[in-house]
C-alpha cells in the first residue's frame, strides 16, 4: 500500500516535470492526461470514490478533449493561413 | 526532518506539484503550457485538501442505510469541497482556451510576450 | 572522446542547454557559415581591372558592413539569450523558493492519516452522524454539497454559467455581423475537412458506445445522494457521450435534437429550478421555519428531498455546458 | 423589520436570477433588467442602512437550516450595507453612463452577455462583502474573475482580449495562492465560517501551535488578494487591462471587483485573524512598504502616460497604494481609513473613467492629449465631471479625497515615530504629482483647439449620471464625519 502510494506520487511528479519541460504541445497535453488519470487512482486510494469519478470524467475526460479541440484550431489556422500565403504568392 | 517528511508524503508531493504549476502558471510564455500549469496547480492543492480528509484505516463517506458512526468513516468535507473546485477549474479552462484560440486567430502565436508586443505596434498582424 | 563528439547532438547535455537557451542557436550557425565562406578572387589581368578592382572594394566594404551589422545583432540577440537563461534559471529558483518555504510550513501540519487531526471535529461528526437523518442521503458527501453547503454549489453552478457565457463571448459566430467580426471562425465547408471522414469504424462503436455511456451517466446523475456520483459527474459523463456521437455522425445530425436554443432552454430551466428551490430553502433557514420536504426512507431512490432534483438539474446542466464548450471550439456555433 | 434581514440573500439570489433570465432576452431588455437590478439593489441596501443606523445590531443570516459551523452563512452589518449600496449605484452608474460606448462597441447578438457578466459580477462582490464562509468567498473570487475577463474581453479587439489574457492569468495565480491559504487554513483549525475560525485562530495562536502554518495562511491569502487588487509589485496588467476596455466594463474593474477583494481582505484581517496577529506579522510592514511604493511608482508613471485612459489607470494604482499604506497600520483608525479612502477611490475613478470616456467621444474617438484638446468645451458635463474627480482625487478641500487623506494622516499618527514621516511624505509627494499630472489634463481638455468640429456626444443619459456624480462626490466630502462614524460603528460591529 504504502509503496503503491509512493509510486504514483513520484508518477505524478515526474508527469508535471516532463509537462512543464516538453517542447511539443500535443505531448504535454497527453501527459497531463495521465497526470489526471493517476491522480483519479490516487482519489481511490485517499477513500474517495465520489471524486474519483468526477476526476476521470471532467479531469482525464472533459478538459483533454478541450485541449485536443484547441490544439486541432491551431493546427487548422496554422494551415488557413499557409492557403491563403499559397494564394497570395 | 526525514521522519517528519515520511508522515507528510501527501502534503510534500502536492507542495512540490503546487510548485511546479505556479512556475509553469507564472513564468512559461506559452500560453497552453500556462493554462496545464493552472490545471497541475489546481489538482496539486485538491490532493493536499483531499489528503486532509483522510484517516488511516477509515473507509470512503458512503453508508449503507443506517446510521454510520463516525469511527469508522473519513471526513467527507474535503471531498466536498474539492468536488467544487473541480467545477470550477474546468470552466476556467474553458474560458482560458476559448482566450488562446481568438489570441491565435489574431496574432498567429501562442507566446504572451510576443502578443501583447504585436498588441502594442498595432492591431493587424 | 569522439564517440562523445558524435552522440553529442542527441545527448541530454545537448538538450539541457537547448532548452536553456530556449531553442537553437540558428544565427550563430549563420554568422559561421557567412565567416568561413570563401572570398571569390577577382581575375587581376581582365581589361578594367581599376575598374573592377574599385567594385571590389566597394563589396568588400558591403560585406563588412555587413558583418559588423551582424556582429552588433549577434552582440545583440546574445545579450537576449543570456536573459533568457537568466529567465529560466530565474524561474528554476523561483519553483524551489516556493517549494522549500511551502514545505517548511506543511511539515507543521497535522500528521497525515492521524484522527487527531484538528480537522476531525464536531463539523465533520455531524455530517457522518447525523447526515443520513437530517438530509436523507446515504451518499454523506452529496448530502453535505446539496443540503448543508449548498450556497456553494449553487455558486459552482454559477461559475459554469458565467463560463459558458464568456465562451460564448469569444468565439460565437454571429451571423448578422460575421462581416464586422474577424474572420476568424471556419467556415463550415473548411470544417468538414478536419471533422467527420464519417469514419465506419467510429461510427459503429459509436452506435454501440454511445447509448451505453448515456444509461451510465443517467445511472450516475440518479443515484448521487446512493452512491458515489452525483450531478457533476453523471453531467460530464453525459456530456462526452454528446461528444463521441457528435464526433461520429457530424453536426447535422447532432442539431436534429441539440441546439443553442436546446442550451439555453435546459440551462435557462434548470438554473432557475436550482435557484428557486435553494432561495426557497434559504427564505426559512435563514428566518427559523421549517421547510417541510419529506425526506423519503433513506436508501431508497425517490428520497432525500431536493438532492435528487437538484442532482438532475445539475446533471443538466453540467452535460450541456460541456458539449456546448466543445461545440464551440469546433465551429462557433452550438 | 423582519423582512429586511432577507435582502443580503435575496440580493444575491435576484442578481443570479437577473442574469439567467437575461440569457433568453436581446440586448435590450437585458440592459433594463439590469438597471432593474441595481435599482432594486440600491433602494434595499439603503433601507438596510437606515435598518442599522435605527441602532439595531449585525445579524446573521444561516443559507439553509444549518447554522454557523456546518452550513453557509451570510452576515449584515453597517459596514457591509453601506458598501453595498456604494456598490450597487456605482454599477448602475457606470452601465447607464457607459451605455453609449456598450451600444457601439459591443456586437448586437453579444449585447445580453455584457450585461450578464455585468449583473453576475454584482451578484460576486455582493456575495464577497456579505459571505461568512471562506469557500463561498473563493467560489465568488473565481465568478468575480471571469466575469472581469467578461466585460473586458467583450470590446473584441485585439488589445482587449491580450490584455484580457494578462489580466486572467495573473487572477489565476492570485486565485490559487487563495485557494491553497485557505486550504492550510482549514488544516489547521478544521473550520470554515469565520465566526468559528476566529475564536479557533485566536487559541491557536495562545497556545503557540501551528503558528507556521498559520502565517503561511496569512501570507498566501494577502499576496493572492493583493495580486488580484492591482497592489505595486504586482500591478503590471492592470494599466492594460483598464484602458482597452469598454468604459463601462474599467470603471466596474477600478471601482466594485478591486473593492470587493480588498474588502474581503479586510474581512480577513478583523474577522478571521484579529488585527493583533496581524500587526504581530511582518505582513502589515510589508503592505505598508508596498502601499508607499506603489502610490509613488502609480503617480510617477501616471505622470509620463500620453493617453488619458492610462493615465487613469496609473493613478488607480496610486489610489490603491493610499489604502494599502492605510491597512499596513494595522490598526482600528487605519482600517477604517482604508473603507473611507476606499469609497472615496470607488466615486472618483468611476466618474473620472466615464468622463474621460465621454471626452474620448467628444474628440472622435481618440484618446492621446493632443487630440483631446478642448474636448471640455464641446462635452461640458463630462469636462466638468472629470475636473471634480481630479480636484477629489487631488485632494482639495471640500472633495471626499481631502478628507481622506487626513483620516490616514490622523491613522498613522498612533504608530509613531517613522510611520508618520513615511506617510506624511508619501501624502505629499503624491499630492503634487497627482497636481502636476492632473492638472495638465485639466488644462488641456479646457484649452480651446481647431478640433471643434469633431463632435459625438456621449448622450444626455451620460451628462445626467456625471452630474449626479458630481454632487455625490461633492456630498461624501461634506458631510464625511457622519460617513466616518457610520464606518466606525460599522466596524465595531464588524469584529
Amino acid at each position: 500500500m504504502t509503496f503503491l502510494t509512493w509510486l504514483l506520487l513520484g508518477f505524478l511528479i515526474v508527469c508535471a516535470l516532463s509537462v512543464a519541460l516538453t517542447k511539443n504541445l500535443l505531448t504535454s497535453v497527453i501527459i497531463l492526461m495521465s497526470y489526471s488519470l493517476i491522480m483519479s487512482v490516487i482519489w481511490i486510494l485517499l477513500q474517495s470514490p465520489d471524486l474519483a469519478i468526477t476526476e476521470a470524467a471532467v479531469g482525464a475526460g472533459i478538459t483533454s478533449v478541450l485541449f485536443f479541440v484547441t490544439l486541432k484550431r491551431i493546427h487548422a489556422i496554422d494551415e488557413d493561413r499557409k492557403d491563403q500565403d499559397e494564394q497570395k504568392s | 526532518m526525514s521522519a517528519s517528511l515520511a508522515d507528510h508524503i501527501y502534503e510534500v508531493a502536492s507542495v512540490i506539484l503546487f510548485g511546479i504549476g505556479f512556475t509553469t502558471l507564472l513564468l512559461d510564455r506559452n500560453l497552453i503550457k500556462k493554462i496545464i500549469g493552472m490545471n497541475i496547480m489546481d489538482t496539486s492543492v485538491y490532493l493536499f485538501l483531499a489528503s486532509m480528509g483522510y484517516i488511516s484505516g477509515r473507509s470512503a463517506p458512503i453508508g449503507d442505510g443506517t446510521a454510520p458512526s463516525a469511527e469508522n468513516i473519513i471526513n467527507p468535507v474535503p471531498a466536498g469541497l474539492v468536488l467544487t473546485g473541480i467545477v470550477v477549474s474546468v470552466s476556467v479552462t474553458a474560458l482560458m482556451l476559448a482566450l488562446t484560440i481568438r489570441l491565435y486567430h489574431r496574432y498567429g502565436t501562442l507566446d504572451i510576450d510576443q502578443i501583447v508586443t504585436l498588441a502594442r505596434k498595432g492591431d493587424e498582424p | 572522446m569522439s564517440r562523445k563528439a558524435e552522440n553529442w547532438d542527441t545527448s541530454w547535455q545537448k538538450r539541457a542547454a537547448d532548452w536553456l537557451r530556449d531553442g537553437t542557436d540558428a544565427l550563430d550557425r549563420a554568422m559561421i557559415s557567412e565567416m568561413t565562406e570563401a572570398p571569390a578572387v577577382a581575375p587581376e589581368d581582365v581589361p578594367g581591372a581599376a575598374d573592377v578592382f574599385e567594385k571590389k572594394v566597394h563589396e568588400d566594404q558591403q560585406k563588412e558592413k555587413a558583418i559588423y551589422q551582424t556582429l552588433h545583432e549577434r552582440t545583440m540577440t546574445r545579450g537576449l539569450h543570456h536573459a533568457r537563461v537568466l529567465y529560466r534559471v530565474l524561474s528554476i529558483l523561483v519553483c524551489i523558493g516556493i517549494i522549500l518555504s511551502l514545505l517548511h510550513a506543511v511539515i507543521e501540519m497535522p500528521v497525515f492519516g492521524s484522527p487527531d487531526s484538528p480537522v476531525v471535529n464536531d463539523v465533520s461528526r455531524r455530517y457522518i452522524e447525523d447526515g443520513l437523518k437530517e438530509t436523507g442521503a446515504v451518499n454523506i458527501v452529496a448530502g453535505m454539497i446539496l443540503d448543508y453547503r449548498a450556497f456553494d454549489t449553487l455558486g459552482e453552478s454559477t461559475v459554469l454559467f458565467i463560463a459558458s457565457c464568456a465562451v460564448m463571448i469569444l468565439l460565437r459566430r454571429d451571423r448578422k455581423r460575421d462581416g464586422m467580426m474577424e474572420k476568424g471562425s471556419l467556415p463550415e465547408d473548411r470544417d468538414i475537412i478536419y471533422e467527420p471522414h464519417f469514419d465506419p469504424i467510429l461510427q459503429k462503436s459509436a452506435a454501440f458506445l454511445t447509448p451505453v455511456i448515456l444509461l451510465f451517466g443517467v445511472y450516475v446523475v440518479l443515484n448521487g445522494h446512493l452512491s458515489p456520483g452525483g450531478g457533476f459527474s453523471g453531467g460530464a459523463i453525459l456530456g462526452a457521450a454528446l461528444m463521441l456521437f457528435r464526433n461520429a455522425y457530424g453536426v447535422k445530425n447532432t442539431r436534429r435534437f441539440f441546439t443553442g436554443r436546446t442550451f439555453t432552454t435546459v440551462v435557462f430551466l434548470a438554473l432557475l429550478f436550482y435557484a428557486g428551490a435553494k432561495s426557497y430553502v434559504f427564505y426559512t433557514g435563514g428566518n427559523g421555519l421549517e421547510s417541510g420536504i419529506p425526506l423519503g426512507t433513506p436508501g431508497a431512490i425517490l428520497s432525500s428531498g431536493l438532492i435528487l432534483p437538484l442532482d438532475i438539474c445539475v446533471g443538466a446542466i453540467v452535460s450541456c455546458t460541456m458539449y456546448t464548450f466543445f461545440a464551440l471550439f469546433r465551429r462557433g456555433e452550438v | 423589520m423582519a423582512l429586511l434581514r432577507n435582502v443580503p440573500f435575496a440580493s444575491i439570489l435576484a442578481c443570479m436570477v437577473i442574469s439567467v433570465i437575461s440569457m433568453v432576452f436581446r440586448g435590450r431588455i437585458a440592459k433594463v433588467l439590469s438597471y432593474l437590478l441595481t435599482t432594486v439593489l440600491l433602494a434595499a441596501s439603503l433601507a438596510l442602512t437606515w435598518y442599522f443606523v435605527q441602532g439595531n445590531d449585525a445579524f446573521v443570516f444561516t443559507m439553509g437550516h444549518f447554522g454557523d459551523p456546518w452550513g453557509n452563512e451570510l452576515r449584515a452589518g453597517l459596514l457591509e450595507s453601506i458598501m453595498a449600496a456604494a456598490m450597487s449605484l456605482i454599477v448602475l452608474a457606470a452601465l447607464a453612463g457607459g451605455s453609449y460606448m456598450i451600444r457601439s462597441e459591443i456586437p448586437d447578438g453579444k449585447k445580453n452577455l455584457f450585461y450578464i457578466m455585468a449583473d453576475l459580477m454584482l451578484a460576486s462582490v455582493m456575495a464577497l462583502i456579505y459571505t461568512n464562509d471562506l469557500f463561498t468567498s473563493y467560489v465568488f473570487i473565481e465568478i468575480a474573475t471571469i466575469s472581469a475577463g467578461g466585460l473586458t474581453m467583450s470590446r473584441q479587439s485585439g488589445h482587449a482580449l491580450a490584455s484580457t489574457a494578462r489580466y486572467m492569468i495573473m487572477n489565476l495565480v492570485g486565485s490559487g495562492l487563495c485557494l491553497m491559504g485557505i486550504t492550510i487554513l482549514y488544516g489547521t483549525t478544521g473550520h470554515l465560517l469565520m465566526g468559528s475560525l476566529h475564536s479557533a485562530v485566536q487559541s491557536l495562536f495562545e497556545n503557540g501551535s501551528y503558528h507556521l502554518p498559520l502565517m503561511a495562511s496569512l501570507i498566501l491569502l494577502t499576496v493572492g488578494l493583493s495580486i488580484k487588487s492591482g497592489l505595486f509589485p504586482f500591478h503590471e496588467w492592470l494599466p492594460d487591462t483598464y484602458s482597452y476596455g469598454v468604459t463601462a466594463g474599467s470603471a466596474l474593474l477600478s471601482s466594485v471587483i478591486s473593492k470587493g477583494y480588498i474588502f474581503l481582505l479586510i474581512k480577513l484581517y478583523t474577522r478571521v485573524f484579529g488585527l493583533e496577529v496581524v500587526r504581530a506579522s511582518h505582513i502589515c510592514i510589508l503592505l505598508f512598504a508596498f502601499g508607499t511604493m506603489g502610490l509613488i511608482v502609480g503617480s510617477l508613471r501616471a505622470t509620463q502616460a500620453a493617453d488619458i485612459r492610462r493615465m487613469v489607470s496609473y493613478s488607480s494604482i496610486a489610489q490603491i497604494g493610499y489604502i494599502y499604506i492605510a491597512l499596513g497600520l494595522g490598526t482600528q483608525e487605519g482600517v477604517i481609513a482604508a473603507v473611507f479612502h476606499m469609497l472615496i477611490h470607488a466615486f472618483g475613478k468611476s466618474m473620472l473613467f466615464l468622463s474621460s470616456g465621454a471626452l474620448i467621444q467628444a474628440s472622435g474617438g481618440a484618446s492621446d492629449f493632443i487630440s483631446l484638446r478642448g474636448s471640455a468645451r464641446r462635452d461640458i458635463p463630462a469636462g466638468i465631471a472629470f475636473t471634480v474627480g481630479a480636484m477629489s482625487l487631488t485632494g482639495v478641500p471640500l472633495l471626499g479625497g481631502f478628507v481622506s487623506k487626513i483620516y490616514i494622516a490622523q491613522a498613522a499618527i498612533p504608530r509613531g515615530g517613522l510611520y508618520v514621516v513615511i506617510v506624511l511624505l508619501a501624502l505629499a509627494a503624491s499630492t503634487f504629482l497627482n497636481t502636476l499630472y492632473f492638472l495638465r489634463t485639466v488644462i488641456t481638455i479646457y484649452r480651446s483647439d481647431a478640433n471643434a468640429e469633431a463632435t459625438r456626444h456621449a448622450g444626455p443619459v451620460n451628462s445626467l449620471f456625471l452630474c449626479a456624480m458630481v454632487i455625490l462626490n461633492f456630498g461624501l466630502g461634506i458631510a464625511s464625519r457622519p460617513l466616518y462614524n457610520a464606518l466606525l460603528s460599522g466596524l465595531n460591529m464588524f469584529i
